[in-house]
C-alpha cells in the first residue's frame, strides 16, 4: 500500500513537472516572439486572445492538423523514431533538475553527468532525422549539427569541471548549497571564464544563433528538419525549447546560484527565506531565456569553420587552463 | 540477491555473441562494433565481480577498458578510411593485395 | 604590435557584441513601428502609381483616348494594346483597348506621354484577382476601375502628378494636357474642388471638364 | 522475486539486442540498436551500484564511440552490405569454437561465487556517492594508469589524423 502510494506521488510529481514544462516551452515561443519583435521594432504576435497570448496554442492546433508528409525514399521507421528520441531524451533530462530545495524527481549524484548523456542521446535523433529523410539538406543539417554537438559539449564538460571543482561534488542540489557563500552567492564571479565558456557553449549546444547552422535557412533549407512537417516538426521544436530551458536550468543552477540565495542577503532580510526557491530559480531561468532571445535578435549567424574553430582552439583550452587554475587555487591558496 | 554466475553468464553470452560475429562477418564496421560488445561483455563481468567483491579495482579496470575501447575504435574507423579509399569497400575479404 | 594589443584586449572582453546588445536593447524600449495592415490603411501619397483606368470624362461620359497609339508605343513592356478605325473625316475611333496588368511595371510613362490625359495610374492598390482574366483591362473595366476610385477618393479633387511631367514647360504640352484641371471629387462641393494643391497656377484657364464633377 | 525479475528482462534484452544488432544489413539500424544495448547495460551498471559507470557507459559508448560509426557508416555511404567472395566458406567451424568456448565458459562460472573481501561495501558507496569512491581510488592508487589512459587516447587521436590527413597532401 505504501509502495503505491509513493508511485502515485512519483507519478503525479513527473506529471506536474512535466505539464508545467510544456506550458512553459509554449509561452517560450511567444516570449521570444515578443522579444525578438520589440527589438527589430516590431509588435510580434497580437491577434489570437488578448494580446496574442493564446497564440502558443494557435500553433499547437495548427502544427497537429497540417498534413503530415512521408518522403517517398525515407526510411520510415527511423523518420518516425527520430523526434521521439529527440524529445525523449531532452524531456528525460528534466528529471534530474532541482527546481527548489530537494525538487528534482530523481535526486541523481550524477545529476549534471546525467544531463550530459541525455545530451549526447539527443544527438542520435538528429543524425538519425537527417539520415532517414534521405534527402541532401537533411543530411548535412545533421552531420553538422552532430559535429557541432559533440565538439561543444567537450568544451561544456571542460568548463563546468571547475564549477565540480569549487563544489566539491556533481549532484545538482550540492552544487546549488555550496553557492551560497561564494561572493554574490553565485559560481559565475569566481568561474567567470567557466561561465562564459558555458554560455556560449550552450548557444552552440542547442543550436541556436549565432551558432544556428544545422538550421541555417540561407544555405540548407531548414537543416535536419526540412523533410519534416506537422507533428513531427512540432516536436523538434518542443525538443529545441526544452533544451534551451534545460541549459537555462544548469546555468541557473551550476553559475547564479540555482533556487538559493546568497548567504549575506539571507542574514541582512531574513524574510526573504519565506519566499518558495523556485521563484529565484525560474528568475534567473527566464534572465537567461530572454538574453538567448536577446542575442539572437542581435548576432547574424558564424561559418561552420569558424565555428568549429571557436570550439576546438579557442573555448577548449581556455577551459583546460581554467580548470588548471581552479584545481591549483583550490588546492594550495584556499 | 542475484547471483554473480547469472552475471558472469550474460557477459559469456555477450562475448560469444560477439566473438561469433567478429569470425563471421566480413565488414569492417561489423567486425569493430563486435569487438565493442565483446569489450562490452568484459566490462559487465568486471563490474559484477567488483560489486560482488566489494572492491573497486574492477570498476577502475573497466573504466580503462572504456578509454581503450574508445581508442581501438577512433584507430579502427581512421584505418578504415584509409584503405577504404584504396579500395572502395569496407569488406575484409577484398583486401587481398599486399600493395594495398 | 599597438594597434593590435587593444583589439585583443577587445575581443576577450566581447566590445563590439556588447555593443551590439546594447543597440538591441535601445531598439526594444522605443515604441514599435508596426502598422497593423487590413486595420490601419495608410492613404497613398500624391502620385502613387496603382491600378490603372481611363478618366471618365464629364461630358461624353466616355473615355478621352484618341488612339494616338503614344502609350502603346512608350510603354516599355509593351502591355498596352490599342485598335482602332478612321472613319471619312480622318478621326480615329477607338475599338480595342486593352492593359495586361500582370505585365505592367508601373513606370507610369503612360499617363505622361498621353496628350489628353486619358490613362492615369490611380491610387488604387487593392486589386487582387483569383483569375488571370481578371488583370485584363479593358475599355469598359477601365472606366470601372476610374469610377471606383472617384468614389473612395478622400481628397477634393484629383489631379496626377504625371499628367505634366516634371522639368517640362508647361507651354509646350499638348493643349489636353495644358489644359487639363484637377478632377473634382464625386462626393465633394464643386466649389471647393477648384484649388487643389497640385493644381498649377501659371495657365488657370477653367477646364471644361470641371462643370458636372468628376464623378458620374 | 523484483530484482530476479529486472535482471531476467535486462539479460534477455541484452542478449536479443546483441543478436538484432549483428544480424541487421543495414548497418544504420545496427548501430540504432547497439544504441539500445548500450542502454540497456547502462541499467545494468545500476543494478551494480555504479551510476558513474553507468552515466559514463551512456556518455563514452553511446555519445562518443556509436556515434562515430554512425558518421563513417553515413559518409561511406554504407547503407547495404553486399556480398562479395570470402575466403572461408564453412562458418560451422567458426560456429562450433563459439559454442565450445561458450560451454568453457559457462562451466567455469556456473558456481563462481566470491567474498566480499574489499571494504567498499553497498552502504559505504552510497554513503560517499559513487563518483567520490570511484576518483579516491583512480587518483590515488591508479594514478600513473590513468596517465597512461591519456596516452593511450592521445597516440591514437594523432594517428586518426595523419591518417585521415594522408590524402590531402599529394
Amino acid at each position: 500500500m505504501e509502495l503505491l502510494v509513493t508511485i502515485a506521488k512519483t507519478v503525479l510529481y513527473v506529471a506536474a513537472v512535466f505539464g508545467v514544462t510544456l506550458l512553459h516551452v509554449a509561452y517560450a515561443t511567444y516570449f521570444e516572439r515578443k522579444v525578438i519583435g520589440r527589438m527589430q521594432g516590431r509588435i510580434g504576435p497580437v491577434e489570437v486572445g488578448f494580446r496574442g497570448l493564446l497564440q502558443p496554442f494557435a500553433d499547437m492546433v495548427k502544427s497537429l492538423f497540417k498534413e503530415d508528409i512521408i518522403p517517398a525514399a525515407a526510411d520510415r521507421t527511423l523518420f518516425f523514431l527520430a523526434p521521439v528520441i529527440v524529445v525523449a531524451s531532452v524531456m528525460t533530462s528534466l528529471a534530474v533538475i532541482p527546481f527548489f530545495n530537494n525538487g528534482a524527481i530523481a535526486n541523481l549524484n550524477v545529476g549534471v553527468l546525467f544531463i550530459f548523456a541525455m545530451a549526447s542521446l539527443a544527438v542520435y535523433g538528429i543524425i538519425v532525422a537527417g539520415w532517414s529523410s534521405n534527402s541532401k539538406y537533411s543530411f548535412f543539417g545533421s552531420i553538422r549539427s552532430a559535429a557541432q554537438v559533440i565538439s561543444y559539449e567537450i568544451a561544456m564538460g571542460i568548463s563546468l569541471a571547475g564549477v565540480f571543482l569549487m563544489a566539491g561534488s556533481v549532484n545538482l542540489n550540492d552544487i546549488v548549497l555550496a553557492q551560497r557563500e561564494q561572493p554574490l552567492g553565485m559560481f559565475a564571479v569566481l568561474q567567470i571564464v567557466g561561465f562564459v565558456v558555458f554560455v556560449i557553449s550552450a548557444f552552440a549546444e542547442t543550436n541556436r544563433t549565432p551558432f544556428d547552422l544545422p538550421e541555417a535557412e540561407t544555405e540548407l533549407v531548414a537543416g535536419y528538419l526540412t523533410e519534416y512537417s506537422g507533428f513531427r516538426y512540432a516536436l523538434f521544436f518542443l525538443a529545441e525549447y526544452i533544451s534551451m530551458y534545460i541549459m537555462a536550468a544548469l546555468i541557473a543552477l551550476c553559475y547564479l546560484g540555482g533556487w538559493a540565495l546568497p548567504g549575506f542577503v539571507t542574514r541582512a532580510l531574513p524574510f526573504l527565506e519565506q519566499v518558495p526557491g523556485i521563484i529565484w530559480f525560474l528568475i534567473k531561468v527566464y534572465a537567461f531565456m530572454f538574453f538567448y532571445f536577446w542575442v539572437r535578435a542581435t548576432l547574424p549567424r558564424y561559418r561552420f569553420d569558424q565555428l568549429m574553430a571557436i570550439g576546438w582552439k579557442i573555448l577548449i583550452p581556455v577551459s583546460v587552463v581554467n580548470i588548471v587554475i581552479t584545481a591549483f587555487v583550490k588546492r594550495w591558496l584556499m | 540477491m542475484i547471483p554473480l554466475s547469472w552475471y558472469l553468464m550474460l557477459g559469456a553470452g555477450l562475448f560469444v555473441i560477439g566473438m561469433f560475429t567478429f569470425l563471421v562477418r566480413r565488414n569492417i564496421i561489423m567486425m569493430l562494433i563486435s569487438l565493442e560488445l565483446m569489450l562490452n561483455a568484459v566490462n559487465i563481468m568486471l563490474i559484477a565481480t567488483s560489486h560482488y567483491m566489494q572492491d573497486m579495482r574492477g570498476q577502475i579496470l573497466a573504466f580503462f577498458v572504456m578509454a581503450g575501447a574508445a581508442a581501438g575504435v577512433a584507430i579502427g574507423l581512421a584505418i578504415l578510411i584509409a584503405a577504404f579509399r584504396n579500395r572502395e569497400s569496407a569488406n575484409m575479404d577484398e583486401f587481398d593485395l599486399l600493395k594495398g | 604590435m599597438k594597434q593590435r594589443f587593444p583589439d585583443f584586449i577587445k575581443k576577450i572582453l566581447f566590445v563590439e557584441i556588447l555593443k551590439g546588445l546594447a543597440l538591441t536593447f535601445r531598439t526594444m524600449l522605443k515604441p514599435p513601428v508596426t502598422r497593423q495592415y487590413p486595420k490601419e490603411r495608410r492613404d497613398p501619397k500624391p502620385g502613387f502609381r496603382g491600378q490603372h483606368a481611363f478618366v471618365r470624362d464629364a461630358v461624353t461620359k466616355r473615355e478621352k483616348c484618341v488612339a494616338c497609339q503614344k502609350c502603346a508605343i512608350v510603354c516599355p513592356s509593351r502591355c498596352i494594346s490599342i485598335r482602332y478605325t478612321t472613319d471619312d473625316s480622318g478621326a480615329r475611333k477607338l475599338t480595342k483597348y486593352e492593359i495586361d496588368a500582370l505585365r505592367c511595371i508601373f513606370c507610369g510613362y503612360c499617363e505622361s506621354v498621353c496628350p489628353v490625359c486619358a490613362i492615369v495610374l490611380t491610387e488604387t492598390y487593392e486589386y487582387a484577382s483569383y483569375s488571370r482574366d481578371g488583370f485584363l483591362y479593358d475599355r469598359e473595366r477601365l472606366l470601372l476601375n476610374w469610377d471606383e476610385f472617384a468614389a473612395r477618393l478622400k481628397r477634393d479633387s484629383y489631379f496626377n502628378m504625371f499628367w505634366r511631367p516634371a522639368g517640362c514647360d508647361v507651354r509646350r504640352l499638348p493643349a489636353g494636357k495644358r489644359e487639363q484641371q484637377a478632377i473634382p471629387a464625386g462626393r465633394k462641393p464643386e466649389a471647393k474642388s477648384q484649388k487643389s494643391e497640385e493644381e498649377n497656377t501659371e495657365n488657370g484657364r477653367p477646364s471644361p471638364s470641371v462643370g458636372e464633377g468628376g464623378r458620374i | 522475486m523484483l530484482p530476479e525479475f529486472f535482471f531476467g528482462y535486462f539479460a534477455c534484452a541484452i542478449l536479443g539486442l546483441a543478436m538484432l544488432t549483428v544480424t541487421r544489413k543495414n548497418l544504420v539500424h545496427s548501430v540504432l540498436w547497439m544504441l539500445l544495448l548500450f542502454l540497456h547495460i547502462a541499467c545494468l551498471y545500476l543494478f551494480l551500484n555504479a551510476e558513474f559507470l553507468a552515466v559514463i557507459q551512456v556518455i563514452v559508448y553511446a555519445g562518443a564511440i556509436l556515434v562515430l560509426f554512425l558518421f563513417l557508416v553515413m559518409l561511406l555511404n554504407l547503407r547495404e552490405e553486399h556480398e562479395a567472395r570470402r575466403f572461408v566458406k564453412a562458418w560451422q567451424g567458426r560456429l562450433a569454437v563459439c559454442i565450445l568456448l561458450l560451454t568453457v565458459i559457462v562451466i567455469s562460472v556456473y558456481k563462481a561465487a566470491v567474498q566480499p573481501t574489499g571494504g567498499y561495501s553497498i552502504t559505504f558507496i552510497n554513503e560517499m556517492g559513487h563518483t567520490k569512491v570511484l576518483g579516491t581510488v583512480l587518483f590515488n592508487q591508479y594514478v600513473l594508469p590513468f596517465l597512461m589512459t591519456a596516452l593511450v587516447l592521445f597516440v591514437p587521436m594523432v594517428a586518426a589524423i595523419v591518417l585521415a590527413m594522408k590524402e590531402r597532401k599529394r
